[in-house]
Order: C-alpha cells, then structure tokens, then sequence
C-alpha cells in the first residue's frame, strides 16, 4: 500500500516582502494558450509580469541532425514538419535552397504554381492565427469563421498534392504535380469566397471596443528592438519598418507581381493584427494575378536522379507566413547535406517575447504570445 | 406575523453561534476562523430576524458576511500564514486571559440574573412589516448628525487604509 | 391536515406569508425542479445556439438534435472519479461548491414569479437578494484557496476582486429603483420584491422607462454589473481559460465540478430574476395600458399557449427534415414524441383556468429569458477584458455613472 | 418550556461577548485578535437589537452604526498589519511592541 | 422566528441535506484510484515551483477595503430610497451632504492613483 498522498519540497524563499512578492508560476507546456508545448515561467507581481523565460524543447525531433542521415529528397518531406500550419512554404525554401547549391532553376510555370500555394499558405496560416488569436483573447467565433475558410484552401492543396496539412507539394527542381483539371477555376472561385469574409472577421474585430483595448499599445516592440533580435516577418513590418523578402530579394515568381507590403506604425499587437489583415488581402492580389498569368511549359526541371550538389555552402530565405524562413546547407559533395541549418521565423520571433510583455499584465502574455503567432514545430524543430 | 417554532430557533441559532464563536477562537488555521466567524455571524443575522429587526439582519449579511469577511479572507491570503501556523498559537498570557474572560462571564451572569427587575419584561410591538421605513424615518431625522458623522468616519477608513497598505503613494 | 393545506390555496399572499409552511415546501421543491430544468435547457440552448452563432452544429448524436446532451454529461460527471489535490484543504474543498450553490439558489427564496408565485415574501427582499448573492465570493475564494495551486488562487482572488467591484454599481443601480418605488401618495417605498413589481403597476411604468433616461441608464449599469457578478463574457475573466486554464474551479472534477457549474447557471438565472423585478415589471404582461382591454387580456393569455405550440411545431419540422435513413429512426420517433409533447403543453395552456394562473410564470420566465439569450449573445460576440481594465470598468465608469444617476433620478423624484 | 425573553438574548451575547474577550487576550495571531474584536462588536449588537425589543427602534441604529465602525475598524486595522507584516514579516501579537516602524 | 422567514431554513436544510447526499451517492458509483501524479495541483504538467498559498498582490486588498466602505454608503442609501418621497427634499440635501463627502474620499483615492491596477 503507497500513500498516494506526497509532499512538495518547498523552497525556502529568500524574503518575501509584500512589495517584492514575486510570484513564479508555470504557464506550460500543457497550456491551452500556449499554442502547443511551449512552457514560460513567469514571474510575477500580482498580474504583473516581471519577467519571462521560455522553456523550449517539448516538440524537439532533431530536424536538422535528419537532414545529415538523409538524402537531398528524402529530407525534403521533414521540413513540412516544422511549420506545420505553412508547409508550403517550408518545401519552397528548401526546394529553391538546393536549387540554388544545384544552379538549376525552376521553369516558369512551376514558380507560378508554387508562388499560388505559398500565397494559399500565407492565407491558411494567417486564417488559423486570426483564429487562435482571437479565441486567447476570448472572441471564440471568429476560430469558427476562420476555420470554416480555411478548409477551403485546404480542399485545394488535397486535390493538389493529396495532403490537406504537410503537402510536400514540392521537389527539388520544379513541382511533381501538373495542376489538376479546373485548377484555375476552382482557386478563382476560391477568391471570389473568401475575399468578403476576410471583411466579415475584421467586421467582428477591427473596431470592436473590447478587442481594440485588448491590443493596442498591448506588446509594443519598436523597429530598432526587432531588427536588433533579428524579428521578422509581420512583427517587423507592424514596428514600421518595409522589409519584405518576396519584395527585396524576390524569389520564385515574385518579381512578376504588383503587391504592396503594408506597415503599422506603433508595433503594438493592434498593428499587427492589422498588419496581417492586409497581407492577407495582398495574397489574394498575388494569386489573383498569377492565376491570370499562369504560362504554359513545363513543370519541372532538368534535375539529375542523383542528387550530389558541388562542395559549397548556401543560404537562402524565403518569406514565410511568420517571416523570415532560410536554411543554410552546406554540401559536401555527397547525396547527403552535410550539415543543415534552419532559421526558422518563430524560433526567432520568440525571442522578443521577454522583451514585449515585460511590464505587463498576466493576460498580455496570452495576447502577445498569440499575436508573435509561433509554432512550436518550428521552434523546436 | 406570527412567530413560529421560536424556541427551537433561538436554541438552534445561538448554539450555532456560540460553537462557531468558540471555532473562531481556538483554530489553528486563520481561514478555518474566519469560516467560523462567517458561519456566527449568519446565525446572529438570524437571531435579528427573530428579533424583529429584519433590516439590521440584512445589513449583517451585506456588510458583515458579504464585505468585512472578504476583506479579512483576502488579508489573510496575502500574509503568508504557513509560517504563523506553526508557531506557538497561544501567547503566555492565557491563564490571565480566561481567568479575566471567567470574571467577566461571572459578572455578566451576576447582573443578568440578580438585575432581573432592570429590564421591563415588556415588549415594544415593533412593526416588522415597515423596519426599514421606520428606521429610515429616525435615521434621517433624530440620528442626523450621527449618520452625516458616519460618513466622515468612512472617509478617514478609506484614506487610512489606503495610505497604510499603499506603499508608493 | 386537508384542511391546513387547503387554508392556503384561497389567500392572495404567499405562503410564507401565509405561514403555510407545506406549501413553502411545495414551492421550493418546484424552484428546485424548476431551476434543474431551467439549468439544462440553458446547457442545452447555450450550445445549440452558440453553435448556430458559429456556423457549426453543436452536439447532434445524444437525442435528437442533441436534445439529451446534458443529461449525457450529468451522468457522466456524476460517475467521474473525483479528485482532491494533495495538500489541499480537505473541509474547505468539500464545502465551497456547497456554499456557492446554496448562495446561488437560496436567492429565489424571494424571486415573485406572480403576485403570489413566490416562496415569501420579505420587507428586505432586495437586501436579501445582494446579501445573499454577495456571499458568493467566499465560496470562490474559499474554492479557490482550498486547491492549494497557482491558477485556483489567482482565479479566486480575481474572480472575488470582480465580483465586490461590481457589486457597488449594482447596489447602486438598485438603490434608483427602490427611490422610484416610493413616488406615491404616502411617500413610502419597499425593499420587497413583491412591492416592487405592483408599486410599478401602480404607477403605470416599468422603471426602466421612468424618468427617461435616467431609469434606462440604470438599468444599463446593472445589466452590466450582472454579467461582471455572474463571471460571463465579456468578464469571464476568472475562468479565462486562455490564461487561468479555468479560474477558481480548475481542480474541481466531477461532479464537484458540476455543482458549480449548476451555481453559476443558477446565478444568472438570479440576477436576470431581480433585473426584470426591478425594471422590467416582473410578472406584468407589456403594455397594459397601452393595449388594454379584456379583447386584449385574452389575446395576452392566449400567448404561453401559443408559444409553446410554435416550439411544438418547430420540433415537428424537424421531424420532416429528418434524415429517412433507418439508424435515425429512433432519434426521429424521440423528436416526434418530444414536439407533441410541447404541442399538448401548449394546448393545456389554453384551458382557462390554467391560463389565468399561468400568464404570470410565463411573462416572468420570457423576459428572463431574453436576458439568457443576451448572456449567450455577449459570449459568442465578445473578447475578454484584461483585469485591469475591467476595475477601470467597474470603478471609474459604473460607479461614477451610478451615482450620477441616483442622485439625478433623487432630484428629479423631488421636483417632478 | 421556558418563553423566550430578552433575557435570553443577553446571556447569548454576554456569551459571545466572553468568547471573544478570551481571544483577544489569549491568541497571537493578528488576524484571529481582530476576528475576536468582530465578535466582541457582533456581542455588543446583539445586545442593543434586543433591548430595542424594550426600548424601540434605537437599539436597532445602533447597531448599524456599530457594524458602520466594524467595517472603519476593520478596514483601518487590517491596512495597520499589513503594514506591519510587510516590515516585520510576521503577524505575531507579541511582536508587536514598537509605536513606529 | 416570524413565520416568513422560515422558508430560508427549509431552503437551505433541503439543498444542504441534498447535495451532500447526491455527493455521497455519486461516491458508491464513481471510480477511486488516486495516484501521485493524479493528485498533483495542476500547474501546466509541471511540478509546482512555488508554494502557492499566500503573498499576493497587496491590491486586491485595496479593492476589497473600497468595496466595504462603499457597500456601507450603499446600505445607509437604501432606508433613504425607501422612504425618499416622505423625506423630500430635506433628506436630500442630507444625503447629498453625506454623499459629497464619500464622493471627496473617491476623488481622493482616484487621484492617488488607489483606483489604478498597475
């Protein structure tokens, strides 16, 4: 017979004055608005935050130690794994990353192909932010409104590539698929969908009161603060500063589009959410155009069978939903990489979080954390 | 209005009272006390129903039971009571204590008991219907000034208080 | 006996007033029949509706259209294992949700359902309602402080932090109505809750329309107090799950957990009761002067009828819109069953004598209703507070408007 | 059986008057000698809620003024211990024994 | 007891006979096999770090104290409103008296910064 009945090993706190009453207390990793298994110890005074330490590693899978026992191809469908909620977007940048170590390049209409489902991605992931995000702050319809939609990008990528969430939709050279029969037309009709609810989630949000003092002035990061911690992404661009890869360095299709990158001013959690709002409109004119412009040819490249790329190193970044996403393989000349590194875009992002809700309220952190829009997939990786 | 089952209800009340009062004094843990004292001041608040004073029993309950004790529970909440529970509960001087408490006791029961003829054994018809208007009528009039008093004497509680627990005013 | 039983069924009063203490007794087991049903269906009807409000379902497979769901989880709670966290305060744990039940229903000890639908009536009724509601928050302190766990605690202190802030603005809310009860001849108003409702047939007003807008505005501060009281959206702060997992009760389980579950619906029943008590002219059917008449009158009684009629009828399409499919054949039959059910209801409400004595509860439950589906609406539509906001809400904007208010409405009850 | 009288009430609250005299006098802890004072109050209200039985509604005013200064007392001795605690760290009668911190 | 209070006991006897008795019912059906982890507090799957009893924020103190001088505004308020018509104006400069001077203390504690959370 055990006692089921145990004891804490109390810790002996130094003081506890009243004025110093620093509370610690776990938020994760079984959290429901953590957004996964990230664990944050906070301290705290009252509802105040006095500081924060992220505890990372609960989703750890060793990624980049994979790569190093894979070979060029069969990578390829792990790094879906990382971002899960924008897989697309992880197979373009490691797709046009070996591309690049291969000097081949994608035909044309392949880059259309992928610039279309990256765009979808962008939406799926934005959608699926909007919705948590809202639901941590405690609006719980627009998850529904935003989930109901989603499916719909989803239904494409699953006639496209037979996967509705790690698509692997990508190979090294091209895309494997040709797009199915109605392609065009069923994403235009897509468009024709979704464009009036993007304005019925702002209809719910934008300027309702509650939301308003929820965000603003809520997480507030200024653009020296996030280029100094290497933020990117939405988070960059709310803080007022016009970085974005797809218009700086353009990759894939991108330089074909006329698109604008839309910036906040202040890099509070309102500008970011409106921020993301309308990236979400300049994807729709992103895929609007390139459906229109889609050109005929091939999809694939002329790609050996075996992949060796030369000895060499490279570093290329796209821009993912959550920012900056680059992977720097280094090639040893083998069909294996020697070795491959990851810079995912919530890893980094997250570390502004000590940084936004210092100062701040309990319920801030949940606002924050949902507005840097992290996936532990990625962090973790 | 007629009473009803007056003895069982006096028995039952202030027993209730009494054994929570006596709770409130010989926990250990403060909260227990304080659950205590809640629980004798419910059963007093039914002891002013049968007395006739119904609004004085609704105040009890607001004020008392619903204010006075939040702010005792949340004060005890914010001292660390693990430590006080550990320690001695009774300081030293407790034979002195109950020895004086007795006396009193003896002295309360000598004046009630031998002083039987200072109380008229009359009972004022109190109109149970109209309490509240009635004391209205005398709160606003003969107790005027006690009442507009009462509010300067809340003014000092508040800024007394607040000076007291906010540090950096 | 027969005849003690009897001696009530004549008086015009309640039966506490009465002294009738069996039929005290019959009326708090009806209450507690009452409420029970009233808890389930608004278990039911927040999901269902809340789905609809989200463009989804809502529970479909337990009864048809769900109509069993909650009987589902209750039996469920009620054979879950039960969990006390080690180091917590066994007494304090196993009496907390009590305490907040008994607060939560001993309220309706004075709820008038009709002129004499009531347990008692008291001359402090509605110092009896606050008084009582108030002693809520230390069934969630001590709930919260019995856990012996972070979130429980900040949840509790929270949630007792909301609640008293609140409280004031809803005192003073009240304080306006009960001014408005004494505008008669002998000058003398009532804290009864009875009193209230016929002072307002008396003066041929709803108090929320009285002195207009002084009245609405007061009854706007309590409306919104009441939700901040009953820890609802938009001020479910306490029970935040996206930041306290689930406030004060995140280590009840079981069916502890349903007890405040049970307390909580109970309580916005509650103060739904007093805000249509005291503004909404409780059991009065609207516009009795307006549309006066006995053509009227009959037309009014004809309505709980009626009304339950249409539910049959809607339960009734949903039969025809079944799916045909034979592994539905049982839900479809319950469904059926269920619409006559409510059609028989509705035709039994026809009958003169229950329709006279039945208009009283059905006026009184539709306006608390409407109040219910408010609850549900706010859920469904807005955000959280953040807590500091939400003190600012409480003290620097209810209480000021409060007291602007009783003083405006003081003045404008001396000159007018 | 005895008919409740006044005199019934009286020996409750004397009472409850003695419980709480004990306490204070004999208890360390802070919080419980304050509870104890709310008890010697409640004894007090009892007491003039029930010779207002006799005397009229008086008693009855009394006594909400008396529970007006509870919630004063209260309020005023619960800041003064946590003043107290915050530079003491105790809420032990005995240490009690400066005027000035 | 005067005969229309009486309900209150029977309410609160029955729904505290009640409860209990549906707890300890629901006892002889329910499963009981505690474990350490099983009773652990819950702090996200974490061990408890803290001891979680004591040292909160001093404010809610605060809330609490301006609540108990307010609900003791808020109750003299209520005999006043009862009997207001029949007071008249007289008791209403009274009570305007008695508020202005509560309403100086709000002021006061608004401007200090009492009011603020953070």
């Amino acid at each position: 017979m055990t006692d089921p009945t145990f004891h804490l090993e109390l810790q002996e706190h130094e003081k506890t004055f009243l004025d110093s009453n620093e509370l610690i207390i776990n938020m994760g990793p079984q959290h429901p608005a953590t957004h996964g298994v990230l664990r944050v110890i906070l301290k705290l005074d009252g509802e105040k935050v006095l500081g924060t330490e992220c505890v990372i590693g609960y989703l750890h899978r060793g990624v980049e130690k994979i790569a190093e026992h894979r070979t060029y191809t069969m990578f390829n469908p792990y790094v879906d794994r990382m971002d899960y909620v924008a897989a697309v977007s992880n197979g373009l940048g490691y797709c046009e990353s070996v591309e690049k170590l291969l000097n081949v390049e994608a035909p044309p209409r392949a880059k259309y192909i992928r610039v279309i489902l990256a765009e979808l991605n962008r939406l799926a992931s934005h959608m699926l932010w909007l919705g948590t995000h809202a639901l941590d702050i405690g609006a719980i319809t627009p998850l529904f409104y935003t989930f109901r939609d989603r499916e719909e990008i989803l239904k494409i990528f699953e006639k496209y590539c037979g996967a509705r969430l790690t698509t692997h939709a990508f190979r090294i050279g091209g895309c494997l698929y040709e797009t199915y029969e109605g392609f065009e037309r069923e994403v235009k009709k897509f468009l024709e969908f979704v464009t009036p609810k993007i304005g019925e989630y702002e209809e719910l949000l934008t300027t309702n009161r509650i939301w308003v003092e929820r965000t603003k002035g809520v997480g507030t990061i200024s653009a020296k603060d996030c280029i100094a911690l290497g933020v990117t992404g939405p988070v960059l661009r709310a803080s007022g500063v016009k970085w974005d890869i797809r218009k700086a360095q353009p990759y894939a299709a991108y330089a074909d589009f006329d698109f604008e990158v839309p910036i906040g001013q202040s890099g509070d959690t309102y500008d970011r959410y409106i921020v993301r709002m309308e990236e979400m409109r300049q994807s729709l004119r992103i895929i609007a155009q390139a459906i229109d412009r889609i050109p005929e040819g091939p999809i694939m490249a002329r790609v050996p069978k075996v992949i060796k790329p030369p000895v060499g190193e490279i570093y290329h970044s796209i821009e993912a939903p959550k920012g900056e996403l680059g992977y720097f393989i280094v090639s040893d000349g083998s069909t294996q990489p020697y070795r491959v590194r990851v810079r995912p875009p919530s890893f980094v992002n997250l570390q502004a979080l000590d940084l936004m809700v210092r100062d701040q309220l309990v319920a801030d952190v949940i606002a924050v954390i949902g507005t840097l829009d992290i996936v532990l997939g990625e962090v973790d990786r | 209005m007629q009473p009803v089952a007056t003895t069982f209800f006096f028995y039952f009340l202030s027993g209730l009272t009494l054994v929570a009062g006596i709770l409130v004094i010989t926990r250990r843990n403060p909260v227990h006390s304080a659950l205590a004292l809640i629980l004798a001041l419910l059963g007093q608040a039914g002891l002013y129903l049968m007395l006739y004073a119904p609004f004085v029993a609704g105040v009890q309950i607001i004020l008392y039971a619903g204010g006075i004790m939040v702010l005792f529970l949340f004060v005890i909440m914010l001292v660390n009571i693990e430590k006080s529970q550990k320690e001695e509960q009774f300081n030293k001087q407790w034979v002195v204590g109950i020895l004086a408490a007795v006396a009193l006791g003896v002295l309360f029961v000598l004046v009630y008991t031998k002083g039987k003829s200072l109380f008229p054994e009359r009972v004022a018809q109190l109109p149970e219907q109209s309490n509240t208007q009635e004391i209205a009528v005398m709160l606003y009039g003969n107790y005027m000034f006690t009442f507009e008093i009462a509010s300067l004497l809340l003014l000092v509680a508040i800024i007394g208080a607040v000076v007291m627990a906010k540090k950096r005013i | 006996m027969l005849n003690y039983i009897k001696s009530y069924l004549d008086s015009t009063t309640t039966p506490g007033q009465a002294g009738n203490m069996f039929w005290a007794s019959v009326y708090i087991l009806l209450i507690f029949l009452g409420l029970s049903v009233a808890v389930i269906a608004m278990n039911w009807l927040e999901r269902k509706i809340l789905a609809h409000m989200q463009v989804r379902l809502g529970p479909m497979r337990v009864g048809p259209h769900g109509l069993l769901q909650p009987i589902a989880d209750a039996i469920k709670l009620l054979i879950k294992e039960d969990i006390m966290p080690s180091q917590a305060d066994g007494f304090v744990f196993w009496v907390a949700p009590i305490i907040v039940v008994i607060t939560a229903f001993t309220v309706f000890i004075v709820v008038p359902f009709g002129p004499t639908h009531a347990v008692t009536d008291m001359n402090i009724g509605v110092l009896f309602m606050l008084g009582v509601s108030s002693l809520s928050v230390l069934g969630i302190v001590m709930a919260g402080w019995a856990s012996n766990s972070h979130y429980p605690l900040m949840g509790a202190l929270r949630s007792s932090a909301q609640m008293v802030s609140y409280e004031i603005a809803m005192g003073l809310a009240v304080v306006s109505a009960v001014l408005m009860t004494s505008l008669n001849q002998t000058g003398t108003g009532t804290l009864s809750m009875i009193g209230i409702v016929q002072s307002q047939q008396a003066q041929q007003v709803w108090f929320a329309f009285k002195f207009f807008p002084l009245g609405l505005i007061a009854f706007f501060v309590f409306a919104v107090a009441m939700v901040a009281e009953t820890n609802r959206a938009p001020f479910d702060l306490p029970e935040a799950e996206s930041e306290l997992t689930a406030g004060f009760h995140t280590e009840y389980s079981g069916f502890r957990w349903s007890l405040f579950f049970l307390a909580e619906y109970s309580a916005m029943i509650a103060v739904s009761s007093i805000a249509v008590t005291l503004w909404l002219g409780g059991w009065l059917r609207p516009f009795p002067h307006l549309l006066s008449g006995s053509t009227w009158d009959v037309v009014f009684s004809l309505l709980p009828g009626i009304t339950f009629l249409l539910l049959g009828l809607i339960a009734l399409v949903g039969v025809f819109r079944m799916p045909k499919h034979p592994y539905f054949r049982v839900q479809t039959i319950g469904l059926a069953g269920f619409g006559v059910v409510l059609g028989l209801i509705g035709l039994l409400l026809f009958l003169p004598p229950v329709r006279g004595r039945i208009q009283d509860i059905f006026w009184f439950s539709a306006k608390v209703a409407f109040f219910m589906y408010l609850y549900i609406w706010y859920r469904g539509t807005f955000p959280r507070y953040r807590f500091d906001q939400l003190m600012k809400v409480g003290w620097k904007v209810l209480l000021p408007v409060g007291i602007g208010v009783l003083i405006l409405t003081a003045v404008a009850g001396v000159l007018l | 059986m005895v008919p409740i009288t006044t005199l019934h009430y009286l020996v409750v609250a004397a009472a409850l008057f003695v419980l709480g005299v004990i306490g204070v006098l004999t208890r360390r802890n802070v919080v419980i000698v304050l509870m104890s004072i709310e008890l010697i109050l409640n004894a007090v209200n009892l007491n003039l809620v029930a010779f207002s039985r006799i005397y009229g509604l008086h008693g009855q005013i009394f006594a909400i003024f008396v529970i007006t200064d509870a919630a004063a007392e209260a309020a005023v001795g619960l800041g003064i211990l946590i003043a107290f605690f915050r530079n003491k760290e105790t809420v032990n009668m005995d240490e009690v024994d400066l005027l000035k911190w | 007891m005067p005969q229309n209070y009486v309900p209150i006991f029977i309410f609160i006897a029955l729904i505290g006979i009640l409860i209990p008795v549906t707890l300890l019912a629901a006892k002889l059906v329910r499963p009981e096999n505690p474990s350490k982890e099983k009773l652990m507090p819950y702090e996200c799957g974490i061990d408890p770090v803290d001891y979680s009893r004591g040292r909160y924020t001093v404010r809610y103190y605060i809330v609490a104290i301006l609540f108990v001088v307010f609900d003791v505004e808020t109750i003299f308020l209520f005999p006043w409103a009862v009997k207001f018509k029949a007071l008249g104006m007289f008791g209403l400069i009274e009570m305007l008296i008695f508020l202005a001077i509560l309403i100086v203390g709000y002021i006061w504690i608004w401007k200090k910064g009492a009011l603020e959370w953070v």
